[in-house]
Formats: structure tokens, sequence, C-alpha cells
């Protein structure tokens, strides 16, 4: 009984992580079209800015911690915002290219990263509270678990927010479409563009920082290794639906986890439940029918 | 071109002067590995020809090769290299291309001696292939020095489920399991993120001894994982040690592992050791895990050239059965199977001004911890 | 050719429901073989949905589709060209990147069989191409055999829909505004050519049409269609004598 | 009064391709002007260049300003509205979102446009792209209609509507008239008789006529032979309906 | 400047663009010259890469050695074989708009499936060979039938899931068949003489060529047969298709089997050149890869592929040996870091190509080419207009 609690407990810290990985990703792909191949780096270097601060401030203490999570979020923003300025903006509605482009710039910053931080992981230290476990029903559940459900929480409410109370949604949304007549209507569509890739990369930012406590490291690999996770949480849970990624993260990790612990085939669980949800709702569970 | 009969190819050019071609990882994954062996073979060079780079009067041309940790370029790498009548290849941090590069070696008839990789299946592979490194099942044996007599002792692996740690459980299986213990393992899908159900399964397995298998980036939350579920409590825990980057991923639980060890500076103590540790610094870097492979390789490639010339099956049987002492004490190659028989350690962490050293616990000497001859 | 007493195309009781909405409700039609009959209807009215009901791009809800004395109410879209169905796009729907003549090649093949072999090739000589060149001719753009379909001007696209379909051999045919966007000194030519298509090849036609002068010119019945169901179906004297068609579709002249 | 649209020598380009040539012309502030001429003449293209949707070069000046360098989404927000030729909606948006999304002032005139299209209202939550085309082309037109503007642009809004409608649009169109200017390309010549009062006709991507009542030149039988390749006497009740009222298109500018 | 033409929408869904290339329609009328001149210069091509192991060439900086050297060979065997690699996934995106994110699967079929059937069963190749390209023949249209049942980013999704199984499997090691990580070495028991050894190198790249003309043949043949065009129709318009009566996924289906099984040919000539097989060949890093060479030469352009796979293996190779060079290693930080990282010259370059060769390789070439052609003095903009631009044929070039 306790192993099934355990099992998901943690399966919930996961399925957060995920959300937090994928939260971005799907924020773009679904407003923008854009499957972006790059949101492992803004997360890497989410996550190295984190390391950073710590390192330079002491590694242990929770402000530390804090700082860390909003530096590495800056910085996530900064380089997406980035990305989007020089090179997406040059692209719009050529969705191809787009993907390609992301690719590229995947494939070269992973190799700059290697270059400046080395191949080798970093491991992190948190607070000291992290380290420690609650019990719950007899499990005893790693504390850091639940930052990465509160945080997740938190993003989702306040992505949910952005999307329902700003017009930015539908801006973004029409622009995808046909972006002359958005700028028809009076509006900056760049700037709806940009927004809405810096809001991503600062949830890869924040993802990454987490994430690195999660795996207790950081490596160049880091966000590639989540990104496939991401992909799928994000096509499963349906194009542009921050709920159905939240639902999809929850029950991927949950079946990723039981899966892996009772038959040692977790992966090929996750990406026979893909294959299924795609044959058999092409949209995604949540998702829009196009 | 057709390749050459002694003493005329191209190896031997000019003025008396051997090509020998080093595959490493320069860049890549493995890229820090990569380095200790490099400074190590250039120290074991230098070592063994007093400083002359010179074998009787040959000179040893060594060039270099990056793999990137990519088995396509190696491979191209040495048929490059076999194509300019390269006699001698030597290298690699990656079990994965220590394999191809045997399997070319045993194509193309040239010598090779494998780096670092751990793999068990180089022993015996060919009769070209020879290693400068460790092999799992020394590391497995090392392990079982840590319970007295492991008669009716109940051994757990803990491991990921992929080639490296099936590798180690049925080096496990073997080692230890003919020595009379019963062998169970806890394999750890390769991709989970989450160790903790799997701590928890390794508790419930009620184990006299642990030996873990675990390598790359997810040691560190492997090993929080263990320590705070309390496999610790349970039963002591082996793992090999690894290189010093790794010695933050044990985390807190780092003073509580029992430490099988191929190598940490000053473990040997020895005036060969001494040598190494000297010369590596000199170029200002650090000893580390597997300089010492590289240091062996280049011993192994001056009595090959010394012994052999340019005549590959003169080189191999130089090699076989060659017994010298290394930075790592007394050091043979196998004749039969090319293992390579060299003392080990146990080894714990303690922490000093903040950071985890090891420290030496005790040697095991080589003949304890002798793999099977590999049929 | 269906036997005169059978009729072409029967549309029995047919209805579509969308998400609770009702979009079409019990049509009810047949028309005989080798007649014409004009659609029309408010806009939103369900003349295209009824066309894609009939093509097979939407299943209905209700009822059932007739070809040619076969129900097809369930048969693929692909199944129903092939029993000689053929139809064209209120906005034009071509292939923008092919060449205009592999567009109507395209249509040529696609009846002849062999399409999906991998053992034959187009060429200039084979019996598509002289099919889809002829066709081009007959409406007017054996000049723009080569250029890229989506880099021509509206009206020439309209052209090479029903240069496809004229390819295509069909013996049913749906067609969708065929003139919307074709500048009024082509449409007489066009509607003598779809004329054509009807009397010379005894084709079937059903076509939805807003120009009046065109489909009064043409059909020999029309169905009125209003919020989803067939409002009339008659003469067209009849049909624009009619009071309700009067209001619900013409509506004052201007 | 000052006309609140001033053009002069403006040139336009699609692809590098000029489209338009030496276009001026001015919209007055009150009424309607229609902008005529066969297909493919550049209607639309002057329109897009007015706004900034296509480059262009020479003077634009709205109610005094020069506009021609401002980026569109600045110049729509000094008060034009605008309604392209194929509707253009945002068929993944519904309804709603189509007009929410069209709403720049800061009271937006919800009321007037659900009084005019009570059937939007209905249809709010449905996804504009699986509307019909009379209902698309009202999401459009409601688009404009629900912000105060100086002056509207309005191309074809009768396009492949069904006769009854085209009634419809044109009381709504004549209704927005008297509070606002409006510039309107029709094919239509029904409805520009009916709505129209000065007219710009436009031949070959150049200004061929100007009139300051485009009654009169519809009932210049030459002009509009030569101009727009018809002649339409007004007395021909209901049809020729839309679309009629062109014949070849013209040949482009500058060979 | 912001125009839209009204076609483009339907990009807006999410959906693959259609790759810019047209397919021929005057191909009948006017191409004929030009496609003697292609076949003419193609044969050329293959004679002058046939004889190459029997010269004594020498490329400096971009051969490790003379022509004839089994270095230079191995890389201009594995140059070729990538190259007809990226023309099998021509196949799927350039012919019939089809974005995988699974082809490695079929490549590593083939690899994998000939290395254990070699090691496994005691028959000879060629036999070997045949039954490798029955499996991938199977496992293709399995996994092609149910994933093409989704189109645009599911379909991509869903091979990449399909890949992704793959590949987990061979690092799985089932029953010890696939050697995990390690890979598996070639069996060379039952491989004839020739083509063991590096002595035989030269062997091996006239095989590797022998493929590379078998895949490029094959591909012209079905991208110019009536499937060709249908497959090519359906990339542009499917329910067009349909509408004409015919069944698009078969069409699709078609082309992705047929991708497959070039691929697997080429897996199972690389297992022989490489002899041995490693998970990266079942990898998505290597679909990746293939991508990356299809645009960097030309997405829809069958030299476009062919030259991008040559290029990115030449590249990949030499940017090694620049970051390990000398010049490198002298430079300041911060251009020494990237500098010596291949695959961040590698990627960004890719990403200046995308950005600023839309065309890739082939379309600057031919780009150039018109530049150049065009008569001096003429009047810019106004001679060449978009529309003739895009007629001039993509196909030979
Ligand atoms: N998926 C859908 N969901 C809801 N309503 C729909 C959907 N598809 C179509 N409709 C509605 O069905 C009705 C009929 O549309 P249809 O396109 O058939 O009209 P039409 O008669 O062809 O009009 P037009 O002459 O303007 O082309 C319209 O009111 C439209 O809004
Ligand atoms: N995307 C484009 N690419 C190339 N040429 C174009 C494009 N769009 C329009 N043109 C050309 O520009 C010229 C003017 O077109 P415009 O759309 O302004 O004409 P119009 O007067 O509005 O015609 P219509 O009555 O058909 O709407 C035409 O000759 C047309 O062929
Ligand atoms: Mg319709
Ligand atoms: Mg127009």
């Amino acid at each position: 009984m306790s192993t099934v609690i355990l099992l998901a407990a943690t399966g919930l810290g996961l399925g957060a992580l995920y959300f937090l990985v994928a939260s971005g990703l799907s924020l773009i792909y679904g407003l923008m079209g854009v499957l972006n191949f790059a949101h492992g780096s803004f997360l890497t270097l989410g996550a190295f800015a984190g390391w950073e601060v710590a390192r330079r401030t002491g590694a242990d203490s929770w402000w530390t911690f804090l700082l860390s999570i909003l530096i590495g979020a800056a910085v996530g923003a900064l380089f997406a915002a980035f990305t989007e300025f020089v090179l997406i903006r040059r692209l719009y509605q050529r969705h191809i290219e787009q993907v390609l482009i992301t690719v590229g710039l995947a494939l070269a910053t992973v190799a700059l990263f290697e270059g400046i931080w080395g191949t080798d992981p970093v491991f992190i230290q948190g607070p000291a509270w992290f380290k420690d476990t609650t019990e719950l029903l007899g499990a005893r559940i790693p504390n850091d678990r639940f930052v990465c459900i509160i945080a997740a929480v938190l993003v989702l409410l306040a992505m949910v927010l952005f999307l329902k109370r700003t017009r930015y949604g539908m801006i973004i949304r029409a622009g995808v479409e046909n972006r002359s007549m958005v700028t028809a209507l009076g509006i900056d569509v760049r700037k709806a563009f940009t927004l809405v890739f810096t809001i991503g990369g600062a949830a890869a930012g924040l993802g990454g920082v987490l994430a690195s406590h999660y795996f207790g490291y950081v490596s160049p690999l880091l966000g590639g290794s989540l990104l496939i996770f991401a992909f799928i949480v994000t096509v499963i849970g349906g194009l542009g639906s921050l709920t159905g990624a939240a639902v999809a993260s929850v029950a991927v990790a949950l079946l990723q986890q039981f899966a892996n612990f009772y038959f040692g085939l977790g992966d090929l669980a996750v990406v026979l439940a893909l294959a299924l949800v795609l044959l058999f709702r092409p949209a995604g569970l949540l998702g829009r029918k196009s | 071109p057709t390749p050459g009969s002694a003493g005329s190819g191209s190896a031997t050019d000019g003025a008396g002067s051997v090509n020998v071609g080093i595959v490493y990882s320069k860049t890549g994954p493995l890229a820090a590995y990569g380095e200790a062996y490099y400074e190590g073979l250039q120290a074991g060079i230098d070592y063994a020809t007093g400083g002359t780079g010179e074998v009787d009067g040959t000179k040893l041309n060594l060039t270099y090769h990056d793999d990137g940790g990519d088995p396509d370029k190696a491979v191209s790498v040495a048929k490059d290299l076999i194509g300019q009548d390269y006699k001698i290849l030597a290298g690699t941090v990656v079990s994965g291309i220590a394999l191809k590069l045997a399997e070319q070696a045993a194509q193309n008839k040239v010598l090779y001696i494998s780096g670092p990789a751990a793999t068990d299946a180089i022993q015996g592979i060919n009769k070209y292939t020879f290693r400068s490194g460790r092999q799992s099942l020394q590391d497995v044996a090392t392990a079982g020095t840590f319970v007295d007599d492991l008669k009716g002792k109940k051994v757990v692996v803990f491991a990921q489920d992929n080639a490296f740690g099936q590798g180690n459980l049925a080096a496990v299986k073997a080692a230890l399991g003919g020595k009379g213990a019963t062998v169970d393992s806890v394999l750890v899908p390769e991709d989970a993120t989450e160790f903790t159900p799997f701590a928890r399964q390794l508790i419930d397995a009620k184990p006299d001894l642990v030996f873990a298998a675990w390598a790359g980036a997810s040691s560190g939350s492997m090993w929080q994982a263990l320590n705070q579920q309390g496999a610790f409590d349970a039963a002591p825990i082996v793992t090999g040690l690894g290189d010093a980057a790794t010695f933050g991923a044990y985390g807190a639980a780092a003073g509580k592992i029992s430490f099988l060890n191929h190598y940490f500076p000053g473990a040997a103590g020895n005036d060969v050791e001494k040598a190494m540790i000297a010369a590596v610094e000199k170029a200002g870097k650090k000893p580390d895990l597997f300089t010492p492979d590289g240091f062996v390789a280049g011993q192994l490639i001056v009595q090959a050239v010394k012994e052999g010339g340019s005549d590959v099956d003169a080189m191999v049987s130089a090699l076989e059965g060659y017994s010298f002492d290394g930075p790592k004490g007394r050091t043979s190659v196998r004749a039969s199977d090319h293992a390579l028989l060299q003392d080990m350690y146990q080894a714990k962490l303690v922490e000093k001004d903040g950071a985890w050293t090891p420290e030496l616990v005790e040697v095991v000497p080589s003949d304890t911890v002798a793999p099977a001859e590999a049929k | 050719m269906s036997s005169p007493a059978r009729p072409a195309l029967a549309v029995d009781g047919a209805g579509l429901k969308i998400g609770g909405a009702r979009i079409l409700e019990d049509v009810r039609f047949e028309v005989a073989a080798g007649e014409m009959v004009g659609v029309i209807g408010p806009n939103g009215a369900g003349k295209t949905t009824l066309f894609n009901l009939i093509s097979g791009v939407l299943r209905p809800t209700e009822g059932r589709i007739v070809l040619g004395g076969a129900d097809v109410t369930g048969a693929s879209i692909h199944a129903r060209a092939r029993a000689g169905l053929g139809r064209t796009f209120q906005t034009s729907s071509l292939f923008p990147q092919l060449s205009v003549l592999e567009n109507v090649r395209l249509a040529a093949q696609a009846r002849r069989g062999g399409s999906l072999s991998v053992l034959k090739f187009p060429r200039s000589a084979d019996e598509a191409t002289r099919v889809a060149r002829e066709n081009l001719a007959e409406v007017g753009l054996q000049d723009k055999a080569a250029t890229a379909a989506g880099d021509l001007a509206h009206g020439d696209k309209r052209k090479v829909e029903i240069a496809m379909l004229l390819a295509a051999d069909p013996s049913v045919i749906l067609l969708d505004e065929p003139m919307a966007g074709v500048a009024s000194g082509d449409v007489p030519s066009l509607s003598a050519i779809i004329r054509r298509m009807h009397r010379d090849r005894g084709c079937t036609v059903l076509m939805v049409e807003h120009h009046m002068d065109v489909v009064l010119g043409l059909v020999d019945r029309v169905a009125v269609m209003h919020h989803g169901k067939l409002l009339a179906i008659d003469t067209p004297d009849a049909v624009m004598a009619n009071p309700t068609v009067q209001s619900a579709y013409l509506g004052e002249p201007v | 009064m000052k006309p609140i649209l001033n053009i002069a020598g403006l040139n336009a380009f699609i692809a590098g391709q000029q489209v338009i040539e030496d276009v001026s012309f001015s919209v007055p502030a009150t009424g309607i002007t229609a902008l005529l001429g066969r297909n493919g003449v550049g209607k639309t293209s002057t329109i897009k260049a007015i706004i900034g949707l296509i480059g262009r070069t020479g003077t634009v000046e709205l109610d005094g300003q020069r506009i021609e360098k401002e980026e569109t989404h600045r110049i729509i927000r000094r008060g034009v509205g605008y309604v392209p030729e194929d509707r253009e909606v945002f068929s993944k948006l519904t309804v709603a979102e189509n007009l929410k999304l069209a709403e720049r002032d800061a009271h937006p005139r919800r009321q007037l446009v659900e009084e005019l299209f009570p059937d939007l209202v209905k249809r709010s939550g449905q996804l504009a792209g699986t509307l019909s085309g009379g209902q698309q082309q009202m999401v459009s037109l409601a688009r404009a209609l629900l912000n105060e503007n100086k002056v509207l642009l309005i191309d074809e809004p009768t396009k492949g509507l069904a006769p009854k409608i085209v009634q419809e649009v044109a009381d709504t169109l004549a209704q927005a008239a008297a509070t606002v200017p409006i510039l309107l390309v029709e094919q239509n010549l029904q409805v520009v008789r009916q709505l129209a009062d000065g007219a710009v006709v436009l031949s070959g991507g150049r200004v061929a006529h100007t009139a300051d009542s485009a009654a009169d030149f519809l009932a210049d039988e030459d002009l509009t032979r030569r101009l727009l390749g018809v002649h339409d006497d007004g007395a021909g009740a209901a049809a020729p309906a839309a679309g009629s009222g062109a014949g070849e298109p013209a040949p482009e500018v500058a060979r | 400047m912001t125009t839209t033409r009204t076609e483009n929408a339907g990009l807006a869904a999410g959906s693959p663009a259609p790759s810019p290339r047209r397919l021929r329609g005057g191909k009948d009328s006017d191409g004929g010259r030009r496609k003697l001149l292609g076949i003419g210069g193609g044969l050329a091509a293959v004679v002058l890469l046939a004889l190459l192991p029997l010269l004594n060439l020498s490329l400096p900086g971009i051969l490790p050695g003379p022509t004839y050297t089994p270095g230079s060979l191995q890389l201009l065997a594995m140059c070729l074989l990538m190259a007809a690699a990226a023309l099998s996934y021509h196949m799927l995106l350039g012919v019939a708009g089809l974005l995988s994110f699974g082809h490695a699967l079929y490549f590593g079929a083939g690899v994998y499936g000939l290395a254990v059937i070699l090691s496994n069963l005691q028959i000879p190749l060629l036999p070997a060979m045949g039954l490798t390209l029955l499996v991938v023949v199977i496992l293709a249209h399995v996994v092609g039938s149910i994933s093409l049942r989704v189109g645009g980013i599911p379909f991509a999704m869903v091979t990449l899931a399909f890949a992704q199984a793959g590949s987990v499997m061979v690092r799985r090691n089932p029953g010890g068949t696939t050697g995990g990580e390690e890979g598996l070495a070639l069996d060379t028991a039952n491989l004839p003489d020739f083509l063991v050894g590096v002595a035989n190198t030269r062997n091996l790249y006239w095989l590797a060529l022998a493929a590379l003309v078998l895949v490029f043949a094959a591909v012209s043949w079905i991208q110019y047969s009536r499937a060709g065009h249908v497959a090519a129709a359906v990339r542009e318009n499917e329910l067009r298709v349909r509408v004409l009566g015919l069944q698009p996924y078969l069409a699709k289906l078609l082309v992705f089997v047929a991708g497959a099984l070039m691929a697997g040919l080429v897996g199972m000539v690389y297992l022989l050149l490489q002899s041995g097989a490693v998970p990266r060949a079942v990898s998505s890093d290597f679909t990746i890869t293939l991508l990356v060479m299809v645009v960097l030469g030309g997405v829809g352009s069958r030299w476009g592929a062919v030259a991008g796979g040559i290029f990115y293996t030449l590249l990949d190779q030499r940017l090694t040996a620049l970051a390990n060079s000398e010049a490198v290693a002298g430079l300041p930080d911060v251009l020494r870091i990237p500098l010596s990282e291949p695959l961040f010259i590698l990627g960004t370059l890719f990403i200046l190509v995308v950005l600023f060769l839309p065309g890739g390789i082939t379309g600057g070439i031919r780009g150039a080419a018109r530049r150049f052609a065009r008569p001096r003095g003429g009047q810019p903009g106004r001679t060449a207009t978009a529309a003739t631009a895009r007629q001039i044929p993509e196909e030979q070039a």
C-alpha cells in the first residue's frame, strides 16, 4: 500500500515537473504553431543561470533558492525573447521553417553550453529541507516534490489567467491564422508574439531551475532529455490547451511511474499512450478540433 | 597501396619512427575522461622512454584523433590510420567504440590497446586486442571483498537496466555468485527519473550487501533517494568511486558509501605513481580516475615497439604475459585472454575543508580480483 | 448511363446536426438522369453543406444519399467519385504548386485507373494528357498549361476547376457557385460549357449559383433552400413566382 | 470642407511588381465615394496601399496628417475601419472572439452591431470558419462598425451574397454613411447607384476618371462602356446582380 | 511587407507547409533537353565517382588523403551513404510533404536487422539482406498504416513515438540481441572476403556508390510515375485528391514504405561499411540529422538531398578537425569556445541557411546562376518577375 502511495505521490511530483517543462512549450506551440525544439535550451540555460546564482550566494539558503528561480526565469525569458526577435519573427507563417530554426538553435546552443560549462553534470545543492522527507500514510515523500507541485499549480494558474484575462491569447491565435488582418484591426501583432515567447521562456527557465533540483544536477543535456516528454505531454494534452497539458502531465507521469515500477516499461507505455491518443483523438485530450 | 611487410611500410619510415594512432574523446560527452587518459599517456610514454620519446632509436610518433564519442567517427579514423599503414592503435573511453576498434584490429591485423572502456567483452575478444584499464569483473570482485564470507549472503545489485547495469549484474553473478552468495537485482529502467520507489524495493529485498552500478548524471538523485529512504540502514552499499567531478553526486550519502575503486591519486603510493602524478601536475593538470589507463597504455606501447619492432605478431607475443611496475603497482597482461591484472582499492570519502576527498581503506591485491579466464 | 426510370441522384430525408446545431433537416428530392437542377437560397441556407453530404465530405446524421440507384450514404469520398460523381468547390480548390496541365491530368487519370501505379509515367503522348489538353482548350486555358495553378487569376482558377471536372468525365456533377468571381465577360462562355456538359455528355447537374440570370437560363428545375430545409423544388417560373422565395431569397429589387 | 483622405501620387507594389501607378484622388468628409473599375485594375491594391498592407510610395493624408510612412496598426488606430475583399475572418476563432479582437475603442458600439446583425449574436460561440459566406461577411462588416472611425474602407461587401442580403448590406452601408465617410469598392452597379455620391474610376492601375456624382458617371454610356466594359441604365430590375460590371481584365501597368 | 495569399491560410493550422517546389507540368514540352542534360551530367558524375579509387587526387582540407587511400574512401563512402539516406527522407518530405520524425527507425532496422540476422542465422549475405528488407517493409507497413491515419504535427509525433519505441528496444538489448548501447559488431563469418578489412575499403565504396545510384534512380522513378504525381497532389490538397476519386492514404503509404525500404537498404550498406551497429542509427538524433541534410540541400530537390547529405557529412568531419586545430586553440575564449564545438558551427550554419537561403544549397546555386545568366544592363526587378522565377523547373539544376 505504501508503495502505491509512494508511486502516486512521486508520480505527481514528476507530473508537476513535466508540466513546468511543457507549459511554455504548450503555450508557444498552441498559440503560435511553433513546435519549439529549442525549448530544452531555454530550460538548460535557466538551470545554469540558477546554479551560477546559487554558487555565488551560498547554496543552501531559501533566499538563494528564490533568487535562483527568479534569475533562472529571467534568463530563460530573455533568451526566448531574443530567439523570437532575431530568428522566428522573420519567418512568420512559415511553420516548417520556424521548427527548423529551433532545431538548429537547439543543436548550436547545446554545443555552446558544452563549450562553456563542460560536458560533465554539475551537481546542485538546495535548501537542506529539500533533502528531507515527509511521511505520508507510511510513505516517505521527498520534500522537493512538493515544491514542484506548488510551482506547477502556480504556473498553471498564472498562465490561464493571462490567456483568459488578457486579449493576448486571442490576438495570437488570430495572428497565426492571418497576420496582416490582425494588423489591419489596429493591433501590433509582433509585440504579442514576442510576449508569448518571453513568457514561454520564463516558464522554461523556472522549470529548468526546479528540474535541476529535482534531478540534483545541471548539464547541457538536461533540457533535451526532458524535451521529448514535454512534446508528448503537449500533444497528448491537445493543441493550445494548458489544462490539457496539465492533465496529460500528471497522467503521463503516473503511467510512467507505475509501468516502470511494475513492468520496467515506463517509456514504452508512454509512447504507446501517445500513439493511441493521437490515433483516436488526433487533436489531443482537450484540444480543439481543427 | 599494398600493406607493407615489416620495416618497409610507412609506419617505420625515414629515420626509424613508428606511428601510433590514439583515438579518444577529445570532445563529446566523455571528454573529461579523454583528457585524463591523454595526460596519463603523455606521462607514461615519457616514463617508459626515459623522456626521449624513442625506443631503441626508433622514434614514437603519436598522432591524436578525436572520436567525439561517436563510433562512426572512430571507425572512420581507424580505417584512415590503418590505410596509412599504422600498426598500433590505442585509446577510447567508450565501450561501444572499443568494441568497434577491436573488430577493426582483428579484420586488419593491427595491434589495439583499449583505454578506460570497462566492458568485459573486450577480454579475449581477439588476438590483437589488449587493454590498459580495468574491467567490470574486477570492479565487482572488489565489491565482494567488503563482506568477509560471502557464503549464504544475499547480494543485491542495484543498477540501471542497460548494457552497463546488465553487464555488472552478470559480473556479480559470475564473481560473487561463484563464491556462494545468492545474487538478486533491482534493475531500474534506464530512462526512469524517479528512484524513490526503487529504493523502497531495494530495502524490501533485505540484502546483506548492495552493489550499486550506476553511471551518468542521474546518480545524484539515485543516491539521494537511497539515503532518504534509509537504504544505508539496511545493508552496506558498495559502488565504484568515480572521477573527482562526481564526488559531489553522492551528496549527503557520500560518507556512508563503501567504495570500490580503480584509482584515485595517492592510492598506490609507489614510485611509478609518484612519477605519474608529478608529470601530470607539471603539465598543469590533475591526475584522476583514468590517468593510470593512459599511463599504462604508454608503457604497453613502448613494450610492444621495443620487442616487436613493426611486426604486429611479434608485438602481440611481446605483450602477452608481460608483467611490469605500473602506477598501480605490479601489473601483468594475462597471456590467455589479455586481461590486465592489477590491484584494486577499497576507499571512502571524507570531508576535508568542505570538500569530499577519497581516502584509502585497503588495497585489494590483483590476484584476489582477477577475472576468470575467458575462453 | 442509368436507366431513365431510375433517378441519377436521390437525397432521401438527409439531415445534419453538428454539436446540437441543426444545419440540414429532412432534405428530400430526386434528380432524374440528364436533368439540370439549380440550387438557390440565402447565405447560410445549407447549400454547400448539402453538396458536402452528397459528395461524402460530411456524413449525414440521418437519411440516405442514393447515387445511380446505389445507397452511398456510408461510402467514402473517393468511392463516390469513382462511381461518377464530380464536384467543384465554392472557393477554388486546386493544387496550387502543380502546373495547370498537371491539375487537369490528375483528374483525367483518376477514373481511368492505374493512378497509383509506379509503373506508368505521365507522358505527353498518353491518353490522360490528351484528354487534359482537350479540356483545357475547352475552357480556353491552353496557353496557361505550364503555369502553376496558384499563380492564376481568380477567374482562371474557376475555369481550371471546370476543366478538371470535364476531364474526370463524371455522370453526376455538383457545381458550387461556378460563376463567383468570373468576370462578367466570361460568364456567357462558361455558361455555354456547362450547357454542353449537360446536353452533349448527358450529365446530371446540380448547381448552386447566386447569378439568377445564369440559373434561370440553364436549369430545368430550381431547388430553394432556406434555414437548412428544402423550401421548394419546381420549374424556374414557378419558383420565381413563389412569394416565400421572393421574401426569403430575392428580397426587394435593389 | 476638407477631405478626410487625400491621396497623391500613390504607387504600390506586390512581390516587386508595380500594381498601381501615380494614383491621386481624395475622399470627401461625408458620404460614400465609390472606387470602380474592371477586375484587376488595382482597386483592392489601392485600399491596401492606403493602410500600408502592401509596399507603397507617394503621399496619403488622413484628416490632414501624413500617414504613408506609418505601420498598418498605427494607421488603423488613427481611426480607419477596413473591410477586406475576402472577408478574412479568423476561422479558428469564434464569432465573439472575432468581434472582441476588433474592439479598439474604450466603449465599442456592441449594441449597434447586435442590432444590425442579430444572427451573429445567435452564433457568437461558433467558429467563424464554419459560417456560411454571407455570415462571414457580416462578421467582417461588424468588425469595422464596432469602433468610432474617421473613415471606412470597404472592399466588395456584396460579393457572393444572395440578392436579398445584398439589399440588407446596402441598407447597412447607407446607415453607416450617415455618420462616417466611406470609400467603397463595389462591382454591383445598382448598389453603387443607390449609395455612392462621388466616384473614382481606375484603369490599368491609374485613375482614369473622377466624378463628383456617381450617378452622372453611370449615366454616361460612353464612359462606362470604355472604363467598366458594360453599361447599366439602371432600369434592369433585379438582374443582373452581384459581380457583374466588368469585362476582360485591363492590361497591367507598365508592361 | 505583409501580403498574404489566401492559399497560405491553411498553414496556420500547423499543418506542414507545402515544400517550395513545383512539379513541372511542362516536362513534356520544354523539359526534354534539360532532362537529357541532367541525365548526362548525372552519368558523368557517377563515372567520375566510380573512378575515384583508381585516381590519385588530393583535396587538402576536405579529404584526409589522396582519393585512393582507405581513409578518404571511407569518408567518401560515408558521404554517399548519407546522401542516399537523405534521398530516402526526401521521398517523404519532398515528394509527399510528410514530416516524419521517425525515419531513423527504418535505417536502423536495416542496420540492426542485417547485423542480427548475420550473427544469428548461418546464411550468406544476399539472402540475409533480402530477409532484412522484408522485415523493413513489414515494419514500415505496420507503422505507416497506423500513423498515416493522422497528418501534420500529430503524424510527426506518432512517427517519433514509434521510432522512440524502436530506439528504446535497441538500447534495452532484449535477449542480448542488439548489444544495448555498446552496439553489435558485424559478424563477418558469412561475408564475402572482398567486403572485409580496410584493404577492401574501395569495394565498400563502390557498394555505397551503387546504393546511392540505385536509390536515386528509384526516387526519380517513383517521383515521375503516376503515383509520384498523385503523392505531390496529396501534399498540396488532400481533399481535392479524394474528390477526384483517389485515395490519398494509399499514395502516402506507398511513399512511406518506399522511403523506408530505401532507408533500410542504405542502413544495410552502412552496416557493412562501419562493420558494426550502434544505437545512434535508430535515434531521433539521426532523423534530425537527415532533416538537416535535406533542408541544407534544399527541400523538394533530389540533387539537394544528395548535396545536403554530402555537405553535412564532410562538414561534420572537417569541423571536428577544425575544433582540434592549433589555430582555434590560440583564440580568445569568446571565439575559441564556440569554434571548438562542431555542432555549434553546424547548427548556426543551418539557421543561416533556413533564414537566408530558403532553397538550400541547390536553391542558392540556382539563384546565383539566374543572376549570372541575366543579360547585363538589364533592368533589375522588372526582368525577372516573381511569376517567371517560380516557373523555372526545380528538377534539374
Ligand atoms: N461545423 C459547423 N458548426 C456549426 N455550424 C455550421 C458548421 N458548418 C456549417 N455550419 C452552418 O451551417 C449553415 C449552412 O452553411 P453552408 O455553407 O452550407 O451555407 P450556403 O448555403 O452554402 O451559404 P453561402 O451561399 O453563403 O455559401 C450556416 O449557417 C453555417 O454557419
Ligand atoms: N499576390 C499577388 N501576386 C502577384 N500579383 C498580384 C497579387 N495580387 C494581385 N496581383 C495583381 O495586382 C493587380 C491588381 O490587383 P487588385 O487585387 O488590386 O485588383 P482589383 O481591382 O481589386 O480586382 P478585382 O475586381 O478582381 O478585385 C492585378 O493585376 C493582379 O493580378
Ligand atoms: Mg456555400
Ligand atoms: Mg479586388
